[in-house]
């Protein structure tokens, strides 16, 4: 049985090479089966696997293909591992990626160049599974590398509008800076331990210098920061929201933004041997979870709130990944693709019914033109806020607060820069509900189309269930989960919980129904959609006890929307491509065509390297 | 310094100072008159006309051009001439290695010649 | 030299036999697609011999040649490249008006350059082969004499090309005053035995100048856009895989032993070091902001140079796979992308602006495909020949410890990503809204011939061959 | 005799005046004949250093054989192209032929 997992990247790959060479002949129809149908069967296969592992857990299975090259001891092949880690991220990959391939089938009906999106598609989807199941550090590369040229594609999908090609090019730029470190990274692993293999990199990790260990590790950091739109490379995912929306689901939830913690979690031996970056690791995911949410809570644009989100939601786990709470990155990891995929689409139906508005603050009441969608929607929203005791977000982000305290690594200020991350979540995404499905309606067409309906549906139950196979130790502590990944991911050291767990539970739940609470004040009550808008309007009226509860609320919003809009960090590249601009005008002005100056400057470059040579 | 350079040096002094004795001794005899007439270039015969740099026709530089380059081949001749004798043995190689290579020459003259290269119109 | 060593040199002597042959031909028939033809036979038959010849390797022909492994490696990949120009040259110059029968025998002589040059063990050999390269390229740089840009170009690299030869010479005279001999082993032998000879290293100081202007390496590289831009496509993929890889060649026959003998520090090192970083940077920063195609591929060639610099510094083992590797698939890769331009220009009209470019995927789908392919693996992407070329040196410039090298290479290779993704890009965009649309690549139908179609299909094949499955050049290049 | 050193000194100056002239010529043909003074320089050292140093062996002497019959195949090109260039341009001035910069 697990002689097929080859098949899991070579299906979306074989749908890729058929859509780009002979899909021009055939009909759209056949296309759109081609396309969907091989991610399907990847996910069919997937799930085939789980079963046999279910029924025969193997430790680990390692399938090779042929050997790529051989020169000393450097012999990568074309090699699968499959181990518990490995699995639950395929089981994400094909299974939410075949959902949101399905949903694109509707939702890229009537663009003419499907064929052409669904190769890309596909063809994202077969690198990322590359990415996950490499057993050593090339193909792992490879798969990097794939998954960012097709994002490229994809975000310049609709090449036509200039923006969107630059914003293409932003993300691969960008993520071409943290590639740059990944891969010199990777070759320093392999100077210092003599071979490719991940595991036995793995194995022989202990054995680093702590200066090597520590490289390495900050290197490995450097390619996951940039992958998972961490800062200071975080600029380029709001802007990747210039693709077509399943593309973004794609990249936010199942793939490309969680390369990153896949990443780290893979090679967490070595940076368990580098606790300086480990802490790197955590603040880094602090710091950006926080800034984001604030950012997701000054945008108007739909998408950009959701780009934020992930982005912050994707800091939550790695400041999980830096105090050592392997399992509980992937465990939200995984809750986060569902319910991140789930508002994804939704919010690509609302878009679609709405004839292209992405405006939030133009949006409203569209809870009774769209039903389904709301309720799929509010279950996703629930979700991210963490609705305490029955959503999949709530234990996911729980595992990690709780962690991020009571772990050998953890501290107090993470859990609480965690705290208020998951405040401020549970406010934008309900201030996302509010303003998009309640108030005052607006003209919107019904869709019905079961190719929506079903992925949703599929998907928001995912939501809500996701999150029952790792309980607290309060609750039960039913965690199959944890089990589960036992064999390749440790448990962090921590301190003991008792009654202190459950006060950290129910400061958890108390974050998340506060943020609610306050999103329906400001929002839902009083619509505050935009900042001088809603300032004006509060003063007009001047309600006694709502001013003071503007002065601690609305006004450090406020002030927090004036400075999340533009990123800092984004000048910073700008300046690095003007100097690059500068030095390139400079040396083409050089190139002056005048042959007499050319022999003079070979004649000087002679000079010069004769005078190195008496002076040294 | 060695005799041979003094010499040298001697002769280099007498070499220069020949001349310029010679100049200078008819600067300082002459009368100085000039005219119009004497300034122009060339006192004898017609006034020049046109520029100095005038084209010479490109049937004359084709032909210095093959001249050159057969010419100079010839430089590689005098010392197969003087080490064939000497060399014993091997005589047979070292004859026919210079012959390819008359021969290529040979086949570079027909290329040029019918070429047109030596046609004088 | 003795009879029974003239086999090993057959692959050098049919292609200069082949051109004394195609001299007497021109006398009794002009005919450009017999000269061509015959042109292509002398490189088969050249490419047939190194077959042949490939068993019994690995000994000085004379003192002047050495003909082992390395030499028969690069000569393959010269007389490949001489046989595909070849073929691009066919269908370039069909609309050329003036007699084309000439170039065929230059571009033999050129080739057979180059390959003295590989091979040589002499400072002989090694001017010969330069002199005989140059004179040839000076002439074919400027072939199509009625295009300005052409004989532009040519004027530029004659009197620079002439420069640099001369410094090469006088660089060779300087060490023969110190050490009294022209042979590369005694030059070994002299410079490990007096690192600090002033004279000795001035002249092999001079040489290099001379070997840095033919690989347009900073700062000798100014002739480079120039050239690359007004020569005929043909010769411009000329000048960068053959020229540059025979001059490739003779710097690793001349100096590897010497870099890898003495310390990291030593002053050769440090020089070679300095001009690996400057192509690399300087080369990618001129590259970015290009909009002729040809310039941009020239500014390009400058880094790549500077990469190969960084596996030369390197040396050991792994430097005498990376060379030949990286060089392999740098050549299929240029050859590539120029046999595309090659196949849509004419002498009187070449597609050389990106923007001439816009849209090709939707015209001629495979040429847009092929190009996109060599552009990435220029652009060193994984599965592509380039990657792995660079992945050798990368691996080999680390194996040395040579980590300013290393780095500026990652840098700057992603610099370079930025400028082959902007030519990729346009090749897949359609003319946008308001501009005026782009004259189509040719004014003349279009019909590629079924050589050319095979000469590119190869090319496709060997990028992605080289990527994927290097074993069995990896085996050939073994080093024994 | 005088020292080998002065010669190489005068065989410097000679390759510097060639490198001068190439710089500073702007006439093509001139700078032509500033590559040749410069590959005359490398000759002279050549010869040189055979008839101080090493007598025995020939290998200067063809060296610079060779490098005269190479110099005047250099030439005999160049000179066609130059034509060629004075025919395209109508002078062969070099600082007015940069069709190609940038």
């Amino acid at each position: 049985m697990f002689s097929l997992l080859w098949l899991a990247p070579t299906l979306p790959l074989a749908g890729f090479l058929i859509l780009a060479t002979v899909g021009a002949r055939l009909p759209r129809r056949v296309n759109t089966a081609l396309g969907v149908g091989s991610v399907g069967l990847a996910a069919l296969v997937s799930l085939l696997l789980a079963a046999a592992w279910a029924a025969a857990p193997p430790g680990a299975y390692t399938q090779t293909l042929w050997t790529w090259l051989h020169v000393g001891t450097f012999a990568p092949g074309i090699t699968f591992y499959l181990d518990p880690l490995a699995l639950v991220m395929l089981l994400v990959v094909t299974g939410v990626g075949f959902l949101i391939h399905v949903y694109a089938a509707w939702y890229m009906q009537d663009d003419p160049s499907i064929r052409r999106f669904f190769a890309y598609m596909n063809l994202f989807v077969a690198m990322m599974v590359v990415l996950v199941l490499a057993d050593n550090l090339p193909l792992l590369y490879l798969g990097w590398e794939g998954v960012g040229l097709c994002s490229y594609l994809l975000i310049g999908f609709w090449y036509r509008e200039p923006g969107n090609v630059k914003a293409a090019m932003k993300a691969f730029l960008i993520t071409r800076i943290g590639d740059t470190a990944l891969i010199i990274g990777l070759f320093l692993l392999f100077a210092q331990l003599g071979t490719v293999q991940i595991q036995a990199l793995l194995a022989a990790a202990p054995g680093l210098t702590p200066a090597a260990a520590t490289w390495a590790a900050a290197l490995l950091l450097g390619g996951a920061v940039g992958k998972s739109a961490q800062l200071p490379l975080q600029t380029w995912l709001p802007d990747a929201m210039a693709g077509p929306t399943p593309v973004s689901a794609l990249i936010h939830a199942a793939t490309m933004v969680t390369a990153g913690v896949y990443l780290i979690a893979r090679m967490h031996g070595i940076f368990t041997q580098a606790p300086g970056v480990m802490t790197a690791v955590a603040v880094i995911g602090a710091v950006t979870m926080l800034m984001a949410a604030c950012s997701a809570l000054a945008q108007r644009d739909l998408k950009r709130v959701l780009a934020y989100s992930t982005m912050s939601q994707v800091g939550m786990m790695f400041m999980a990944l830096g105090v050592g709470a392997w399992t509980a990155a992937i465990f939200h990891f995984m809750t986060h693709a569902f319910f991140k995929a789930l508002l994804f689409l939704g919010a690509g139906v609302v878009i679609h019914a709405l004839g292209g508005e992405q405006d939030v603050t133009k949006m409203g009441g569209l809870r009774k033109t769209l039903p389904g969608v709301y309720w799929a929607l509010l279950i996703g929203a629930l979700s991210l806020a963490g609705f305490p005791f029955v959503t999949a977000g709530f234990y996911s982000k729980d595992a990690i607060l709780y962690l991020s305290w009571t772990a050998a690594r953890g501290a107090p200020w993470l859990w609480a820069l965690g705290w208020f991350t998951a405040f401020l979540t549970a406010v934008y995404a309900f201030r996302m509900i509010f303003l998009v499905f309640h108030g005052p309606a607006v003209q919107a067409h019904p869709v019905r189309d079961a190719r929506v309906s079903v992925p949703l549906g599929i998907l928001a139950v995912l939501s809500v269930i996701g999150g029952f196979v790792l309980l607290p130790r309060v609750l039960g502590g039913f965690a199959p989960f944890a089990a589960f990944l036992r064999p390749v991911l440790p448990e962090p050291p921590q301190r003991d919980g008792g009654i202190f767990e459950v006060v950290l539970l129910a400061a958890s739940a108390v974050a998340s129904l506060g943020g609610i609470g306050v999103a329906y004040l400001l929002f839902a009550r009083r619509r505050t959609t935009s900042p001088d808008a809603g300032l004006a309007r509060f003063w007009r009226q001047g309600w006694g006890f709502d001013a003071l509860y503007d002065r601690l609320v609305v006004h450090p919003y406020l002030w927090l929307a004036q400075e999340c809009r533009h990123d800092v960090v984004d000048a910073f590249y700008h300046g690095l491509a003007d100097v690059c601009l500068m030095l390139n005008g400079w040396l083409s002005a050089l190139q002056n065509g005048r042959v007499r100056w050319y022999a003079g400057a070979l004649v000087a470059g002679a000079v010069l390297l004769l005078a190195l040579l008496v002076w040294r | 310094m060695t005799n041979q350079t003094i010499s040298i040096a001697i002769f280099f002094v007498l070499g220069v100072g020949f001349w310029m004795i010679a100049l200078a001794v008819s600067y300082l005899a002459r009368p100085s008159k000039p005219t119009k007439f004497k300034e122009t270039s060339y006192e004898c015969g017609i006034e020049p006309s046109g520029s100095a740099w005038y084209q010479v026709h490109v049937r004359y530089y084709i032909y210095a051009l093959l001249f050159v380059l057969f010419d100079v081949e010839v430089a590689f001749l005098y010392p197969w001439a003087v080490i064939f004798r000497r060399i014993d043995g091997g005589q047979m190689l070292l004859f026919s290695e210079l012959a390819i290579f008359v021969l290529i020459l040979v086949f570079g003259l027909v290329y040029a010649w019918r070429k047109g290269a030596l046609e004088w119109e | 030299m003795t009879w029974a060593d003239l086999p090993a040199l057959y692959p050098m002597l049919i292609p200069a036999a082949t051109a004394v042959l195609l001299l007497l031909t021109l006398t009794v028939r002009r005919d450009a697609r017999l000269a061509a033809g015959v042109a292509m036979a002398g490189f088969i038959a050249g490419l047939l011999a190194l077959a042949a010849s490939a068993a019994e390797l690995s000994h000085p022909v004379t003192m002047l040649l050495t003909v082992d492994r390395f030499a028969v490696v690069f000569w393959g990949i010269l007389l490949f490249a001489g046989l595909l120009v070849s073929v691009f040259a066919v269908g370039y110059f069909r609309t050329l008006r003036e007699p084309r029968e000439e170039f065929y025998l230059l571009w033999l002589l050129a080739v057979v350059g180059a390959m003295v040059m590989a091979a040589s063990a002499h400072f002989a050999a090694f001017f010969l082969g330069l002199e005989l390269l140059s004179v040839s390229l000076y002439v074919l740089i400027a072939y199509p004499r009625m295009q300005s840009r052409a004989v532009e170009a040519g004027v530029k690299y004659l009197i620079l090309a002439g420069a640099s030869s001369a410094f090469v010479l006088f660089g060779m005279a300087l060490t023969y005053a110190a050490t009294g001999t022209l042979t590369f082993a005694e030059l070994f032998t002299h410079l490990t035995l007096f690192p600090g000879d002033v004279l000795l290293l001035g002249g092999v100081v001079m040489i290099l100048v001379g070997v840095g202007f033919k690989l347009a390496l900073v700062p000798f590289h100014f002739w480079t856009p120039d050239v690359y831009e007004g020569a005929p496509l043909p010769v411009t993929a000329a000048v960068a895989t053959v020229s540059k890889g025979a001059a490739f060649a003779l710097l690793t026959r001349l100096l590897l032993g010497v870099i890898q003998a003495q310390p990291g520090h030593s002053t050769l090192a440090v020089i070679f070091t300095l001009l690996a970083l400057a192509s690399m940077i300087v080369g990618n920063l001129l590259a970015l902001a290009q909009g002729n195609l040809k310039r941009l591929l020239a500014y390009s060639s400058i880094a790549n140079m500077g990469y190969a610099l960084t596996a030369f510094i390197a040396g050991g083992d792994a430097a005498r796979v990376a060379i030949p590797y990286f060089f392999a698939g740098y050549i299929v890769a240029v050859l590539a992308a120029f046999g595309v331009m090659t196949q849509l220009s004419t002498p009187e009209h070449e597609l050389q602006e990106v923007e001439d470019y816009r849209g090709l995927a939707w015209r001629y789908p495979w040429s847009a495909a092929l190009l996109t392919v060599a552009l990435l693996s220029l652009a060193g992407i994984p599965l592509t020949a380039g990657f792995l070329g660079k992945f050798f040196v990368l691996t080999a410039g680390m194996a040395a410890g040579r980590w300013t090298l290393v780095v500026t290479l990652v840098l700057t290779s992603g610099l370079g990503l930025y400028y082959y993704l902007r030519v990729i890009t346009a090749l897949y965009q359609a003319p946008l809204e308001g501009e005026q649309p782009t004259p189509p690549p040719l004014h003349l139908p279009h019909r590629l011939s079924v050589l050319t179609g095979l000469a590119l299909a190869v090319l496709a094949a060997l990028l992605l061959l080289l990527g994927v499955y290097p074993s069995p050049v990896l085996h050939l290049l073994a080093w024994p | 005799m005088v020292p080998f050193a002065w010669i190489i000194l005068v065989s410097i100056l000679l390759f510097a005046l060639g490198a001068i002239a190439l710089i500073t010529r702007r006439n093509a043909v001139a700078a032509l004949m500033g590559v040749e003074l410069m590959l005359n320089a490398a000759n002279l050292n050549f010869v040189a250093a055979w008839r101080y140093y090493y007598p025995d062996h020939l290998d200067a002497q063809v060296a610079v054989l060779l490098v005269i019959t190479i110099a005047a195949a250099e030439a005999a090109v160049g000179l066609a192209i130059i034509l060629n260039l004075y025919r395209r341009f109508g002078t062969v001035d070099l600082d007015q032929i940069r069709l190609m910069r940038g």
